[in-house]
């Protein structure tokens, strides 16, 4: 069954991603896109930090501890960047500003449900940061993963056991498998990387759409 | 004349009482106010509640004070750093007590204390376990959580240049609590690099105006960029740069 | 390339059709878009609820708009100026409605809607006449009232420079609702005096981030400002410098 | 019966304002306290339409029409100063930052209830501007008015008959006959300018504790 590598499925999600959208790449993998997108397609990268118009991480002689993205990474910041405080940054957030988010999972549901930020072990330590603002926030939210885990299981999933990040805020999952939309009556496949929807159907269990 | 700065860190932090609850700047090592805290370490005050993003980086800062033993509880969204090893330990021996907020209710709650808001609907974080118990209401046909006001006795924050007014100007993402926790608390202190006359930041730019400050103290540059070098930060994968050894 | 300029007010305010609910920017004359307002007029919608902090100052602006009875309902916190007699006529002739609200639940609406937050509890108005009919609550001893969002299909607003990216940055007073109403409308419409090139504008003094502007249209300096004389505001008592004839 | 003109009475205002005070000062006649304060002291005036640092009126050919009052007047900026927006600036006010806020009245009731923006007229067109963000928002609320109004009645009441502005919310009320603060129970002659509290009580038909 053909997959595709985690930055093959970045260039994809960035392929999508059309000129003078204002988007936020969750922490981790997410943050691979901005390396996909095309030269000379202005997208307008914003980090809930406080920042709109991120560029890419400084050579290691620049960095600025002051100039850090979400991830606490070191970051530059573009010409026609703006700053702010994270009461205006999550205001923009919340207030269904952003075009697009990009996060990763640990499980999604067919309702477009998102489980990102806990896995609920007992002696984990909780964190959520800005995902929770995020999965209700942007307009669109793309989720970015592995279709499965690394034992196995499928992501996506009739309903999640995991903690929650948000509710049916899923637009659409990036997977190494194939694409999916979240649709009104569950799970659609927008496009394979080589799978058909059978194979597609027996690795997650669930019972998919054809899709578009 | 107004006078709001004081002489050194440790006139800064004066005052703060056992019990406090106490906002501190920053996220992560941005906008970390660490010459303040370093003082509150050595003022003593202890069984503080303290409201951050984070919970300490390293074994500097915010960290140090919890190595302290001074905090009782910490009130943040993101805990959990690849250097956060110091509450790690407080938290799995049950020596602290936290709060998770999700970011964006923690900014908001911040704000709303700073501008007087009783209470607000959020859309954040409904229907999941961090709304548990919290009260819900459909408005328009969405759903929110109920969310109130965080204040504090004391803000210790970090900004680029201040006046003696308390006017204050921050630096790139280093700005991202300030000027809402100074909004929240009943006194705020605040480290710059530089105090610089009044009258010498445009009006335009000002982001904090004074009257949101109580004590200005100017720190010179912070500890990680001391003579020019980045110590004590993160490195490009936000990995810390001079960890030193896990406590 | 993002371009969000427009070649004149004609096309930025292109689209707004009759009963629209469209924000105006301004504090009485200062930071009135007076000429997207002019465009409106010759652009013809009607039947509109406008939201202002005012009621039209004179004949010109939000006042012309009014007398060419295109407005049939105006929110708005102080209608009652010394200038106003556009409103005051209609209002009295019961051609116009009004929905009176206290300044500070008008930005603070405003910005609710704009930051996503469903409801809030305000302070303000509580036990007078305009908060009658309105859900209160005492929390924590403090009685409140509950207010919720304005938001707007467009907004009109008036900016001193922005750039391509509809970055803004204000002038002086003349900044008031322009941040605010910039963030809750779906389509939001800046005039600028001048469009300046990606990158001139400071990061750390950006008052409006792109984001929130859909259209931006360079008109110079404003009309009040017609050749470096100040025209058409109010002199220092507050009294209309050219008030013209009151219709 | 002594009284005091409405310049002594700004005057009066002013010099119980101390250094470093954050302050606001109504449209109308609070205006004049700025006049009144002692060169030297450093007084910050907000004014609510975005402005911390307000100075004094320009001369008439430096008149700048981004610059003004709440009262829509043209104003200088003080070195120092700090311009924000309304949901900032209200923000300011609601959340207690101001230190003192000097209001008109039409009336104030023992309870400290004001009433400053509406007669009630059924033909008067309401306007209430920023009177109730004040009136609830700063640390302490100043009345200044002449006590009793054009036909000789009190503005000082045993309960306000017009609409209010806020509950409960006035600190002291500066006349042209007496300063008064509002206590616990019932107004306090705080200080007069010649009249006796008989002649007071006499005029506003109240009864007064004799005060400090």
């Amino acid at each position: 069954m053909t997959r595709i590598s985690r930055e093959q499925l970045a260039a994809r999600i960035a392929a999508d991603i059309p000129e003078g959208s204002y988007v936020n790449l969750g922490i981790g993998a997410p943050t691979l896109v901005a390396d996909f997108l095309p030269d000379g397609r202005e997208v307008i990268l914003h980090t809930e930090n406080g920042m709109l118009g991120m560029g890419a991480a400084p050579g290691a002689g620049d960095v600025d501890p002051d100039l850090i993205n979400a991830g606490k990474q070191a970051v530059t910041a573009l010409p026609g960047a703006a700053y702010f405080h994270h009461a205006d940054s999550f205001g923009m957030m919340r207030g269904g500003h952003l075009d697009v988010c990009v996060l990763g999972a640990f499980q999604v549901s067919q309702a477009g449900d998102l489980a990102n930020w806990s896995t609920g072990a007992p002696d984990a330590i909780p964190a959520v940061g800005g995902a929770m603002d995020l999965a209700i926030g942007a307009k669109q939210v793309f989720v970015m993963t592995d279709l499965l885990t690394r034992s196995g299981e499928s992501k996506l999933v009739a309903s999640c056991t995991y903690p929650l990040t948000g509710v049916g805020c899923v637009t659409r999952v990036y997977t190494d498998h194939a694409v999916f939309d979240v649709s009104a009556d569950g799970f659609a496949v927008r496009e394979t990387f080589g799978a058909t929807v059978e194979e597609l159907e027996r690795l997650t269990g669930l019972t998919f759409n054809a899709g578009r | 004349m107004i006078d709001k700065t004081v002489m050194d860190a440790a006139s800064a932090v004066a005052g703060i009482p056992d019990g406090a609850t106490v906002m501190i700047g920053g996220f992560g090592r941005a906008g970390q106010p660490v010459e303040l805290i370093d003082a509150l370490i050595t003022q003593g005050a202890t069984d503080l509640v303290i409201v951050n993003n984070n919970a300490g980086n390293g074994d500097t800062g915010l960290a140090a004070l919890l190595a302290a033993g001074r905090v009782r509880k910490i009130v943040c969204s993101f805990p959990r750093q690849s250097d956060s090893w110091v509450f790690d330990d407080l938290y799995r021996s049950g020596r602290i007590e936290l709060e998770l907020v999700p970011q964006g209710n923690l900014a908001e709650r911040i704000r709303a204390a700073g501008a007087g808001i009783g209470a607000f609907f959020s859309p954040t974080g409904v229907g999941t376990s961090l709304a548990d118990g919290k009260e819900n209401r459909i408005i328009d046909g969405r759903e929110y959580v109920l969310e109130y006001p965080i204040k504090a006795d004391y803000a210790l924050i970090s900004a680029l240049r201040g006046d003696r007014w308390g006017n204050l100007v921050y630096r790139e993402t280093a700005r991202n609590f300030g000027p809402i926790m100074a909004t929240a608390a009943a006194i705020t202190v605040v480290q710059v690099d530089e105090i610089v006359p009044v009258g010498s930041l445009d009006p335009e730019t000002v982001v904090t105006p004074g009257i949101f400050v109580d004590r200005v103290v100017a720190v010179g540059s912070r500890s990680w960029l001391r003579d020019g070098e980045f110590v004590g930060g993160v490195d490009l994968e936000g990995r810390p740069v001079d960890a030193g050894v896990p406590a």
